[in-house]
């Protein structure tokens, strides 16, 4: 098994935390893992992206050039790395940001409007949480509760009033594929 | 705690060496090695260590060589054109027998060059970017786990030998974040043992009567015969660290290998994808992975060509500068070939696989 | 009859000109420009004045001032 | 109808890669009307240093150098002499300018090179990402100073314009802030004078601008402006510092 | 009978390497004598420069570092942070402090480390033969600028001490002469007062001394300290620029 | 003036690099290389030149790259301590192909060490002491005669490739004495036209139209790819001129050599010397001397072993860093010897010929 | 009883003290020391008052007073 | 034929110069030659000398460890270069400045009141002068006629008034060996 991710969005809207925590999760369900930001001055304004590997062997390179699992939070994004995703891979848009659609027909492509769907659970804020929940949701790449518990010690210590909002969003997200 | 944590690999160097009894740490920031010196800026002082921004990278080698001089565990970071201007104040540290740790978190070059990984300062670490006869004793990690771990293997072979180790990572490996388990960290008694563990050449309180020292920090010395002498005896050290301190992974190393590849640090690790690849295809390809790149496992490397073996072929992130140690390890038995990508490109397993099938 | 214009190539929509606008006739489009920004506009040149000072005050050059 | 402002003729047709509402671009095009102007854009050569103004090179419609870190005094010094006809100035942050570039900066000014320095003082590093800067105000944030800048620690801002005008040989010692439209106006009248003064080989010269980095400040454009008024004008005085055109006849 | 001034015990029993009448010897003595007088030898670290002080490092009788060119306020940050306990000291020449050394003055002054710096200006580059200073007298003659210094090209010496007393941090700033006796007992009460400061770690304390140097200059030693009067202190003055003792109470 | 007049090295290639067109010098005074910084103070501003004593030698070099931008001869000079300094700054003039002259009059190290001549900082001038994937031409010449000759060929060749050239000789050749006959100044119209081959890329004036140029000196590119091709144009660049500019010279060097020598600069001379005592002895000992030391001459030292050669020794002042050159030269067809002393130590050819007489 | 010594293992002979002392009670030796330097010595120690101050301008520490 | 000369003295007594005026008679002989001066801080004070080689082959190293012929004018630098002089070498001392003399039988040493010549001649600046005339005395190896003619060229242009006194010392130190 191996899982090669991008997650790729603005900059504030935290792609590097979705990452992390798929990272996170899958390291403490015993796979190995690796995280990799793009980083520098390119992230500034545009977009920022980050290559997670989660595999059950040794990872060779951490930078992922074809994903296996693309989450695109907009428009800039999908058109970067919709291209490149390999045949057969799952790519999850952010509708709502995503005026223009991929023009390919060999993935499996989800449009979901998650920053709404943010907005519902309490605040853009939480929008890293809806895309992991679908991430989960589409590919059980990770349980749901190695992640709900991953969150919780989180934010317990650092911003309890936000947990609620949080595992809103990852519920909602996992649970936009029913 | 020996849970793993995931964490980038300029974070865990850092925590690592915090662990291994670092106090001290003086650096400039620069891509992609800032994280390192963020993490220090926010965690020496919860340790009551020091930690200073540098007016820039040769304040920050010279800071370390003040702090050396006085027996401390001190450290200092940068990438690529940073760890160029500490040239002269490596060979300085060389020169007057100081141990301490150097990072380079290497980035494509030459000139500002670009951010992204590369080996390309292989020469300037393992054989002396400086001036004179000195070496540095350069380790290259190739996993988060590896450089957390190497951190506290640098001091304590910095204290062994009384001489500068680098850390020869990439953008790559300081940037990535993987699972770490770090070392219990030392406790204060056991910092204050490693600093005493210097009192016999240190500069540090003097007392009146027997006891008195004078204790000079220094590589000058006017008269040749004398300086010839302190070279001399540089080398003799240095010849023990190859004697002892070489280290090395082979990664399947068998009689049969057709091939035998060498890389070190990131490029290693698409290396060994890539002959575990092979692997299943029914083709024996070995890889000999050197982790100190000074002292270099020349004898190992040259103990690894059987019979079978066609050639040996050096990866690199480069465009070929390791591969001159690796001939000089193969000494003409073999040809050697090599596949290097600059500028801040990292080879893919296929681009590995595609070389070596070349010679299968 | 004063002009300004945005030209939403260089704009990355930051607001500074919105803010210097004495006569408070710049806003953000709706549109984005390639980059991703809701630039800037003028929806009511008649009001402009041609005082220069979103010309002024803007970081990306981006504007022209007729009159 | 007629264009009454529009790009300079010596900026080129490239979009800045500063972040929305970055006043560095606000720099570049008082250099670059000044450039105008002065008709000097066809014997002007610039350095660029490296912070996030190391693309300096690409946006002037003239030659340009990029320059190692802290160097571009050196770098401009060597141009300059090489072609004296020629006016030259360098554009440098504040980490580039006031921390690994000091001895650089104090020497070519104490030579009086005859060159134009155009100093960005964001009080922070802006292109690695927010570190402290030495014009990091105390008690500042930053990644590298997490618990504020520590003036006891690590002591206080440094005032590159106040520091520079001891010495004798700069002509002209300027700094400008470009926190409002009004003063962007004013502050071009010194960006011209210091490049009229260049043209006409008069000796060193120096304009240091009070800026921002909404990004690394973490504050949007428009606040950033504000705070940077509260804070940074408090400690930097705008001013002149230096003015030989106004002690000296005729200069030089 | 009773001695009544010999050689300090913070002096090593070995013969300066300076040239005959050179008063560098004198400044190492004054600071001997301070040490001895605060009874700081055993607690005392200093750092010797490159230039004709080098051995600075064998004379005084404490533990030294010898540090590269211009970095030895650098080295000594790392040495008193390193050791908070001990007073700290460099000792450095004009070359090595102000042309290749600039930043790192400026910068430890500016954070204002706890240590005290000595600085030996002679106008001259002394160790490798008499090559020009920055702090070279306009019109003199050296062996780098054999028609006299042109400041019009190279612009005029460099006043160190005004300089760093631009700077927020630091403590104590003097400039003394140890061109006579009278100026040396003058002279040594500023030396005590640095150390003192320094051991009631108060900050940052910086003694210039106005020295010759007779090999170079090519005048034999009592007239060399006759040219030195006329000529540098016209431009160097002698004086405090910084004296936080008298301006905060306690100091910090 | 085809006169042979008595001249320090340092002065020698100082008159011989405004003879060749260097109108810019920039430079910081060190022990052994005074004399070419102060001969440049006396004698620049009589040719209308510019010398400027800088700041330090890492403004120095900046100066350097700044005129080279505008397409100047210009040149710099240091010792050991003082290149090291320059590493991060050589790194940027090889990244933006900038043509440049700089010599390097080596002292013993590390660190401060002493003054006294050495070959100490070969691996830092052939190898890259400075970041990235990049190399400089250097020249080792052996006599004054020669280095004064080599300063034209410098700026010849630094101008051909747009590469930065390295005069590598040590203090002995700096302080010498010996007769040098100089070639004849060139002209103010033939300066100006090698000022001209570099306006289609050098910094200078503009016009508007057609004509309009933006030139822009550099070596910053933040995409990789991009970046790559540029450090492979630099290493298509690096070889052609390992095809066509290696230069050595080859002393007795015979069917018959039992011995072959390698050695270059100041150390050639005693081994030549040697070689001459042993020949009266009835010895055949060839040498070859590397005359640029990169590109290195390596078939002619590998084409230079015949079937009588029992063995190869490296000759150097240092304690062994061309040696690794000559075995990668050799490629395991000879055993390898070497003889070196450090800091500062010149060997006689009395210890030369013992070293070559243990193998005869 | 006042009195100056000169130790010739340090002294130079650069002349500073002669010309520091009140009395005008120093000057050179006819001797030489291992460098070479007619070091200085006092030819009349009964004047001396003890002023110190040939200690005090001595740059290379050779004078030792006692009083 | 091969001379390896040492000349060594104070600072001031211009030793680099008599090395350089017989390296350069020596050349224009149509000799190889070398001129190798002591270097850096260690000069400062204590003595000062010079290496010159005068051969009619290639010459190795210009550092003259062991000379054939010495000029010693101090104690110091007989007391330094007279045991390593070669058996059979020529030895010449200022004995004004060298109580102490050579313990050696085995060199041809002279020692002449150099000083006292030298001011008989009207300077001791003209010692370096006297110095020479006597090596070209003691051992023809160059021409009175060479030497005399670089002493004219260079000192007509510089300072015609030292002329007389100095070519007096070149012959007088010339014709003290009669
Ligand atoms: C020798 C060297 N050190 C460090 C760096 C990394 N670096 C790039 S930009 C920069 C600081 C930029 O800050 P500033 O000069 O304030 O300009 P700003 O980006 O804020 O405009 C640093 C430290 C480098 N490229 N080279
Ligand atoms: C990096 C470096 N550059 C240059 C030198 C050579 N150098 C030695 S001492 C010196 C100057 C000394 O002058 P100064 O600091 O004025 O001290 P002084 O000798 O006059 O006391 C120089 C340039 C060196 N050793 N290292
Ligand atoms: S000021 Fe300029 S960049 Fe900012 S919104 Fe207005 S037009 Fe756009
Ligand atoms: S990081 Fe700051 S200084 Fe740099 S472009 Fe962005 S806002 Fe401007
Ligand atoms: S050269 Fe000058 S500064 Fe150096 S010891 Fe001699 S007199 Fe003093
Ligand atoms: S001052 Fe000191 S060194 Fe000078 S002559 Fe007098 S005793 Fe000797």
């Amino acid at each position: 098994m191996k899982a090669d991710i991008i997650c790729s969005g603005f900059g504030g809207q935290g792609v590097l935390t979705i990452g992390k925590f798929l990272a996170q999760a899958a390291m403490k369900e015993g796979k190995k893992v690796s995280w990799l930001p793009s980083y520098g001055p390119e992230m500034r304004g545009g977009t920022a992206n980050v290559s997670v590997i989660i595999s059950d062997n040794d990872i060779a390179s951490p930078l992922v050039s074809n994903p296996s699992i693309l989450v695109a939070l907009n428009q800039p994004s999908l058109d970067k790395f919709g291209p490149p995703t390999q045949k057969g891979g799952v790519i999850l848009v952010n509708s709502d940001m995503t005026p223009n659609k991929l023009k390919r027909d060999d993935v499996d492509i989800t449009y979901a409007p998650m920053s709404s769907i943010a907005i519902e659970c309490g605040s853009t804020r939480v929008l890293n949480m809806v895309s992991i929940g679908m991430v989960i949701g589409k590919t059980k790449l990770v349980k749901y509760e190695t992640m709900e518990q991953d969150l919780r010690d989180f934010l317990e210590v650092k911003s309890p009033e936000l947990l609620e909002a949080n595992l809103k969003a990852l519920q909602m997200g996992m649970e936009y594929f029913g | 705690m020996a849970q793993k944590v995931l964490m980038k690999g300029n974070e865990a160097v850092a925590e690592a060496a915090i662990r291994a009894g670092c106090r001290l740490y003086f650096a400039y920031p620069i891509t992609p090695q800032s994280e390192l010196i963020e993490y220090m800026a926010k965690m020496m002082p919860k340790v009551k260590g020091t930690f200073i921004q540098a007016e820039s990278e040769v304040a920050a080698i010279n800071m370390v060589y003040g702090a050396s001089g006085c027996g401390r565990r001190v450290m200092t970071s940068s990438s690529s054109p940073g760890i160029s201007l500490k040239m002269e104040g490596l060979s300085y540290i060389a020169g007057a027998k100081l141990p301490a740790v150097v990072v380079n978190i290497q980035r494509g070059g030459p000139g500002l060059g670009d951010i992204q990984p590369s080996q390309a300062d292989y020469f300037q670490a393992t054989k002396g970017g400086g001036h004179g006869d000195y070496r540095l004793i350069v380790l290259a990690p190739n996993s988060v786990q590896e450089f957390a771990d190497m951190a506290s293997e640098a001091f304590d072979l910095a204290d062994k030998y009384r001489n500068p180790v680098m850390l020869l990572a990439d953008g790559l490996l300081g940037q990535m974040m993987e699972p770490v388990e770090f070392k219990p960290a030392k406790t204060e008694e056991e910092i204050e043992k490693l600093n005493k563990q210097h009192y016999d050449w240190c500069m540090r309180t003097n007392e009146d009567g027997d006891d008195r020292h004078h204790h000079e920090i220094n590589s000058l010395e006017l008269d040749p015969n004398v300086l010839e002498k302190h070279v001399l005896s540089l080398h003799e050290k240095y010849k023990d660290i190859q004697k002892n301190e070489v280290r090395y992974e082979k990664i399947n190393v068998k009689d049969d290998n057709e091939i035998l590849c060498v890389a070190y640090g990131t490029a290693s690790r698409i290396v060994k994808s890539a002959i575990t690849e092979l692997q299943k295809e029914g083709h024996s390809v070995g890889l000999v992975r050197p982790i100190t790149v000074w002292p270099y496992p020349s004898e190992v490397i040259a103990n690894s060509i059987t019979k079978k073996t066609k050639k040996v072929i050096v990866f690199e992130l480069s465009l070929g500068q390791m591969v001159e140690d690796v001939k000089l390890a193969v000494n003409g038995k073999l040809p050697v070939d090599f596949l290097g990508r600059a500028g801040g490109i990292v080879f893919t397993p296929d681009e590995v696989i595609a070389k070596i099938k070349e010679s299968l | 009859m004063p002009k300004m214009t945005v030209d939403p190539y260089y704009c990355k929509g930051c607001g500074l000109c919105i803010k210097a606008c004495p006569k408070k006739i710049i806003r953000f489009s709706e549109e984005i420009n390639a980059k991703g920004y809701h630039y800037a506009e003028c929806f009511d040149q008649d009001s402009c004045i041609a005082c220069k000072l979103c010309y002024v005050t803007c970081p990306d050059v981006a504007i022209t001032v007729e009159k | 109808m007629q264009v009454i402002a529009q790009r300079p003729k010596s900026l080129r047709d490239i979009p800045f890669t500063y972040c929305p509402g970055c006043l560095h671009g606000v720099a570049h095009r008082l250099i670059a009307e000044s450039m105008d102007e002065l008709d000097i854009r066809n014997k002007t050569m610039g350095v660029a240093p490296v912070g996030c103004s190391v693309f300096a090179y690409k946006f002037f419609d003239c030659d340009m150098a990029q320059a190692a870190h802290g160097r571009a005094p050196a770098v401009a010094t060597g141009m300059k002499r090489s072609r004296p006809d020629m006016c030259v100035f360098t554009y440098q942050g504040d980490g580039d300018l006031a921390a690994i570039g000091t001895a650089e900066i104090v020497h070519a000014a104490n030579r009086g090179e005859n060159i134009t320095v155009f100093f960005v003082n964001n009080a922070i590093y802006g292109m690695t990402g927010g570190q402290m800067a030495p014009t990091t105000l105390p008690g500042m944030k930053t990644s590298t100073s997490p618990y504020g800048r520590d003036a006891d620690d690590i002591g206080y801002p440094i005032k590159a314009s106040e520091l520079l005008a001891t010495l004798e040989a700069p002509y002209y010692i300027e700094r400008v802030s470009l926190l409002s439209p009004q003063e962007i106006l004013k502050a071009k009248k010194c960006v011209h004078s210091a490049l009229k003064y260049n043209k006409e080989k008069r000796g060193f010269t120096f304009i240091e601008f009070i800026s921002t980095c909404p990004t690394n400040w973490g504050i949007e454009p428009i606040k950033s402006r504000d705070w940077a008024r509260e804070n940074m004008l408090k400690f930097f005085e705008i001013g002149c510092f230096r003015d030989k055109s106004k002690t000296v006849e005729g200069g030089k």
